[in-house]
């Protein structure tokens, strides 16, 4: 398969993907029971308010799909606008396109994933190969025990004692808003430990695989000194399939950011899209679930393409199955 | 006949005794000190879960108006009470209730299915099993978080619904496992052996293929579970919980983060237990992956 | 005296294990002289391989020399400092392992491999060293070798990725080469050709030890033979005369147990049982619960390694010199 | 249509063996789909084992040997041409009556450990086929899964232990009393001891052997080992990317083969007393897309022209 039908293969099936999301999410909604009236007259309501939200609504609704439209149509008028990336204004802030809002949401929550998967990456490959050439040592054990308390917790939890620490303890770090890089610190430091507990662990595992294989063997008796097997031949062949977590740990990452924005108070969009859902904010949630869809989808795309680019039989077109049937022969063989 | 005796064992099995692919996993497992421990914790959290409403000296919605935000060792209140007056350390039992119920609910749910779909998609292919990609495909740009609280939006905030939720959030992913272990099983030359005695497809199915897949699905369910638990809390703490005022561990740290500096024991307790929680969980979750890759079945 | 070219003394090598230590290669010596080939001939789990790597120091994690020594031209390898130790492998012990697919690394091309070696030994600079790995690449009969020292292992065929290692081994000439079951993982038609193979770098003095498990291949490739049994040497003999009269139990089983084209009046007569686990390894002989010839001193004391007599005169050398025939049985050496 | 508990009574007369084959096969042909392109696995083979005689299946790795081994156990449908066991057309059948059919033919794979099921014991392993076709209750069915273990020569004190907990040799005679237990008529032995350490192997031979002489058993047997062909079967057949390039009685094929890659086998093999045969001066390429006759150059020697 040449790389042009690849890819354009990918691309159907991830604009298939999105229509299909796009349908699910909408449907869901319908059958939400409430829509945005009566949602935001019950909060309103509660807070002595009037019918200020009903306004907005009416506002925001009819500016964009007239009075009376059946759902099928808003759907169809809603993904005519998403085809051209307009998502119309948002319900709960008739002010406010739905694309405006995740230009400026997005870049705050992805600032802290990808800064927490860049610290993750940094910290867990030295880890992991330090565990995996001690083995069975007390350094090993220890560093494993840490790895089970990383992915125990979740980040919201670490965000809940790193504020019990830093903010109730010391006081040094506020533990809410988003102003400055001191408010970057906390919610960063809660989303580093998952993904360095996970990735650890894989490089590990991933690196003791390696170093029972025949050709680190070989390695060694062509004289190589260990340092330079390990990074050349084993560190590099462990890694690849790292890259294949990659994909789904940067996606939970993106979507994760949510609970730490909601403990933090930050604007990311995760929390926008958790209000949106709420609220029965049509646009909102469906602009968000599309773009993080989007997302996913482009970030897998790219991690296969990266794998395809280091390993050098899937490089070669169909190389893989032909390899992987091979080895198994030769075992069988043997 | 010369041949039998000619085939006498030598030396190493005369040692070992017989045994099956469980008893060596559960020997393994009750060798590991720190996942036994954990294993036995985990089924002291399950009784008292259970048996809440007689272990809790309060009803989870009963104030005391006199005693709010007492601190711990209160009078009849030894954790303390909340802004409303309500016993803590009842809220803290019932809380752990409402976690378990929904995530052994959610994964009992999830894996039933995954179960159904993933074997049949592995061993019949064709059809069923890209209906199955396809589903995986969509789900899998759906980041399951997001999806779970537009599922809850969708279904009111009962328990139920929570639990439904989270379990249509992860049976994907595990149809998917169980998919990748049958089609690893089914290359296995027994599966072939079988075939030529002479057995059925369902004979293969659950008597030979589900019982060696079983070990991976028990290692990732016990790591499933934990990971519910969290993911029931997370909705709470979002506001998307079990409706209030049914306790959930979530909006106790969240309404204890609330009240941080004036009664920091309303966060300090329900995180800790929640933390002691998910760890004992995953470690027993460590102590079953452990278990089984050595016996090599799973490489 | 002149050194031959590989001398193992009383080699012993442990596995570490929770229970204790598990000999695995217990007194083995060997010598290999250049132009000549060795093969060292036992089942799975007789420790022939643990021999060889003990000889490179190549061990396992768990593994340690326990004693004995290892002269290569006359100096000892088992206590060279790591850093010199490094200088011996590649450089002067090549090594060739069963099976290409798992010992050459599947995302490096064949240059890389066939080339690191030389610059980590210093040997040459790196455009002197594609051109040795070209030339060794041709001299093992792989066409087009400019072009094919750009691709990866994976798109070799089998045999010509078993002729790439044996390649790999051989670009920085090493006075011994050691193969390890060189042609079990290949088809049957190609096993010929790349014993050939080695028989030409054999002929150029290259010495060599054959590790296998198929007497045949012992007797088309090499020149003298020891049986390994459950760590130790039972029988060292010329190949031919081994397999002509073998001696030791064990070997006479191992060649009755062979199958052979035009062999098929000859009955066939199976060792009986399986060779012992070493953690449980029988007393005294450890070969006497299989031998029919068995008796109390087999079963309570070890005969050492004895050179064959008849009638005090060392028989069966076939006069080349440095042959020697030798087995260790109560049995066979107390009356030849 | 055949009634299953008459093919089940022994052929007695020679004429009776000579008359129908208990399996053959007819024009086979096997494609497989892969993702790379279509493979012709095997291309148009026919061969036929009369009762009680053994049928040797020679080549090396690719020569479509397995698969012909699975098109003969009915594992896998041919592209085109017919199976016939007792000659009854396999490809007719399905369902329940090939799963009973099965009965009848009974395999042996080369990898011992990996065709027993893990989780069962080796006499519940033995006793799965009897299950299977519900033969007799349960405690007969244990009882026959030891008495065949006996067979093979596995102590009776091991036989509730797990496949792994035995050695190589061991499992293979597991494996072996597995398929002799519904007393089939066919055998297929896939390279039954090419894993096997050399004196193991040696074992499991004379073990099937005596077997097969004892159970009038008829027997396929597959290797890539000319040797151990020779010593087994009654009629060698050679192939080669998956085409048949000679078949013949084996003594016939061992002492005068007329086929270059024969003679090519012939000259790998590297004996034990005597030196190797020089190696043929004509080397054969095989161009399978055009496939040339099958040539009968002596009574029931047939040869491939090159």
């Amino acid at each position: 398969m040449s790389f042009a039908s690849y890819m354009a293969k990918r691309i159907v099936r991830m604009v298939l993907s999105l229509v299909a999301v796009s349908m699910i999410t909408f449907t869901l909604l319908q059958m939400a029971p409430g829509n945005f009236a009566d949602i935001q007259r019950i909060s309103a309501g509660a807070a002595q308010f009037g019918g200020a939200g009903t306004e907005d609504m009416v506002h925001a609704f009819a500016s964009r799909y007239g009075d009376d439209i059946p759902a099928w149509r808003q759907y169809l008028i809603f993904m005519k606008g998403a085809a051209t990336w307009d998502f119309g204004p948002s319900y709960k802030y008739p002010t406010r396109d739905v694309q405006d809002i995740i230009a400026q949401g997005f870049p705050i929550s992805a600032t802290i994933a990808l800064i927490a998967v860049a610290i993750s990456l940094v910290i867990a490959i030295p880890i992991g190969m330090f565990a995996a050439l001690r083995q069975n040592s007390p350094a090993d054990h220890g560093t494993m025990f840490v790895i089970t308390l990383g992915t125990a917790l979740p980040n919201y939890l670490t965000g809940v004692i790193l504020v019990v620490i830093f903010t109730l303890t010391f006081g040094i770090l506020p533990s809410s808003g988003w102003s400055g890089p001191e408010h970057m610190v906390m919610p960063i430091l809660a989303l580093v430990l998952g993904p360095t507990a996970v990735l650890a662990r894989y490089v590990r595992s991933s690196m003791l695989e390696t170093l029972r294989e025949e050709y680190v063997v070989a390695a060694l008796a062509k004289g190589g000194r260990q340092s330079v097997v390990i990074t050349r031949h084993a560190l590099r062949n462990s890694l690849i399939p790292i890259v294949t977590v990659l994909g789904p740990l940067l996606a939970s990452l993106m979507t994760g950011t949510v609970f730490v924005e909601a403990l933090f108070r930050i604007p990311g969009l995760g929390l926008f899209f958790a209000q949106a859902a709420a609220s029965r904010d049509m646009p909102l949630l469906m602009g968000t679930a599309l773009f993080f869809a989007l997302i996913l989808m482009t970030m897998n795309l790219i991690v296969d393409l990266v794998y395809g680019y280091l390993d050098p039989r899937i490089r070669a077109a169909g190389g893989v199955s032909r390899w992987r049937s091979q080895k198994r022969l030769s075992r069988q063989a043997a | 006949m010369a041949l039998a005796e000619a085939t006498e064992p030598t030396g190493s099995i005369e040692a070992v005794k017989a045994r099956g692919h469980w008893a060596g996993a559960w020997a393994r497992f009750r060798a590991n000190r720190l996942a036994f421990i954990s294993l036995i914790f985990c089924g002291l959290l399950v009784i008292t879960a259970i048996a809440a409403p007689w272990i809790a000296p309060y009803h989870f919605t009963e104030t005391d108006p006199t005693a709010r935000l007492a601190p711990i060792g209160a009078d009849g209140h030894w954790l303390g009470t909340d802004m409303l007056g309500r016993d803590l350390f009842s809220r803290m039992i019932y809380g752990l209730r409402t976690a378990l119920f929904v995530a052994f609910g959610a994964e009992l749910a999830s894996l039933v299915v995954a179960i159904v779909i993933g074997l049949s998609a592995g061993y019949i292919g064709g059809r069923v099993d890209q209906g199955l990609m396809g589903i995986t495909d969509v789900m899998y740009a759906f980041p399951s978080y997001l999806f779970a609280i537009v599922l809850v939006t969708v279904m009111g905030r009962s328990l139920w619904a929570v639990m439904l939720a989270i379990g249509i959030s992860s049976w994907v992913t595990q149809a998917r496992l169980v998919r990748a272990q049958v089609l690893s099983v089914k290359e296995r030359e027994y599966i072939e052996a079988a075939r030529s005695m002479g057995a059925s497809g369902t004979t293969i199915s659950f008597r030979y293929i589900l019982p060696n897949a079983v070990g991976p699905l028990l290692v990732t369910t016990s790591f499933a579970i934990p990971a519910a638990i969290g993911a029931e809390a997370g909705l709470a703490l979002l506001g998307l919980g079990v409706q209030p005022p049914t306790p959930s561990w979530g909006s106790m740290i969240s309404e204890g983060t609330s009240y941080i500096l004036a009664a920091p024991h309303l966060l300090l307790f329900p995180a800790g237990m929640f933390a002691l929680t998910l760890l004992a969980f995953t470690w027993v979750g460590d102590g079953v992956r452990d278990a089984f890759d050595a016996n090599g079945e799973s490489r | 005296m002149t050194n031959s070219l590989l001398e193992v003394r009383d080699l012993r090598t442990d596995f570490l294990l929770k229970s204790g230590r598990l000999r695995v290669v217990d007194g083995v010596s060997l010598t290999v002289e250049p132009g000549q080939a060795l093969a060292i001939v036992g089942e799975s789990g007789s420790g022939k391989s643990i021999t060889m790597r003990s000889v490179m120091r190549v061990l396992p994690k768990t593994a340690r020399i326990a004693g004995g020594s290892v002269r290569l031209d006359g100096r000892e390898l088992t206590e060279l400092p790591e850093r010199q130790m490094r200088q011996v492998r590649g450089r002067q012990i090549g090594m060739v392992f069963q099976n290409a697919m798992e010992a050459l690394n599947p995302t490096l091309t064949l240059e890389r491999q066939l080339t690191e070696h030389l610059s980590w030994h210093g040997i040459c600079g790196k455009a002197e060293a594609r051109r040795r790995a070209i030339e060794t690449l041709g001299d093992v009969g792989i066409p087009e070798p400019e072009k094919r020292i750009r691709t990866y292992p994976f798109q070799l065929s089998g045999g010509m990725r078993q002729r790439a290692m044996i390649a790999m081994a051989m670009v920085a000439r090493p006075s011994l080469l050691i193969a390890d079951e060189p042609t079990t993982a290949v088809d049957v038609t190609v096993q010929r050709q790349i014993l050939d193979l080695l028989a030409e770098f054999k002929a150029r003095g290259t010495g060599i030890v054959m590790i296998t498990h198929d007497l045949g291949v012992a007797r088309y490739f090499c020149d003298d033979a020891v049986v390994m049994y459950a760590g130790r040497i039972v029988e060292r003999a010329p190949v031919r005369e081994l397999l002509a009269r073998p001696s030791h139990p064990y070997s006479t089983g191992l060649f009755r147990s062979t199958i052979e084209v035009g062999g098929r009046d000859r009955a066939l007569a199976p060792i009986p049982g399986a060779p012992p686990d070493l953690a449980q390894r029988p007393p005294g002989c450890a070969f006497h619960p299989r031998c029919e010839r068995a008796e109390s001193v087999c079963r309570e004391n070890e005969q050492m390694l004895l050179p064959l007599t008849v009638n005090g005169v060392s028989r069966g050398t076939s006069g080349r010199p440095g042959a020697v025939r030798e087995a260790a049985c109560w049995k066979v050496a107390a009356h030849g | 249509m055949v009634d299953v508990s008459d093919v089940a009574e022994p052929v007695t007369t020679e004429r009776a063996a000579s008359e129908r084959p208990v399996i053959a096969a007819e024009h086979v042909d096997k494609v497989f789909n892969t993702r790379a392109g279509e493979v012709h696995a095997v291309r148009d083979v026919s061969l036929a084992v009369h009762s009680g005689q053994t049928l040797g299946l020679v080549g090396e790795s690719g020569s479509g040997k397995s698969t012909m081994a699975r098109l003969l156990m009915g594992l896998l449908p041919p592209t085109s041409g017919t199976v016939r066991l007792d000659g009854l057309d396999l490809s007719t059948v399905r369902g329940a009556r090939l799963r009973q059919l099965r009965s009848q033919m009974q395999m042996v794979f080369q990898n011992p450990f990996g065709s027993l099921l893990p989780h069962y014991s080796a006499a519940a392993n033995v006793a799965e086929p009897l299950r299977l076709h519900k033969r007799g209750d349960k405690a007969w069915r244990r009882e026959r899964a030891v008495e065949l273990l006996d067979l093979v020569g596995v102590n009776r004190r091991f036989v509730d232990h797990y496949p792994r907990q035995f050695s190589g040799g061991q499992q293979q005679r597991i494996a072996i009393a597995r398929a002799l237990a519904l007393e089939p008529r066919l055998l297929v032995c896939d390279e039954p001891t090419s894993s096997l350490d050399v004196s193991i192997q040696a074992q499991v031979l004379v073990l099937l052997e005596e077997l097969r002489s004892r159970l009038g058993l008829t027997v396929v047997f597959i290797s890539h080992n000319l040797a151990v062909v020779e010593r087994f079967a009654d009629r060698v057949t050679v192939m080669c990317m998956g085409q048949v390039v000679e078949s013949a009685p084996t003594e016939a094929l061992f002492g005068a083969p007329r086929h270059p890659y024969t003679e090519k086998l012939l000259a790998a093999i590297l004996p034990v007393t005597s030196d190797p045969l020089p190696q043929p001066d004509i080397s054969w390429r095989s161009s399978p897309d055009q496939p040339s006759a099958l040539v009968e150059v002596a009574p029931g020697h047939e040869v491939r022209e090159s």
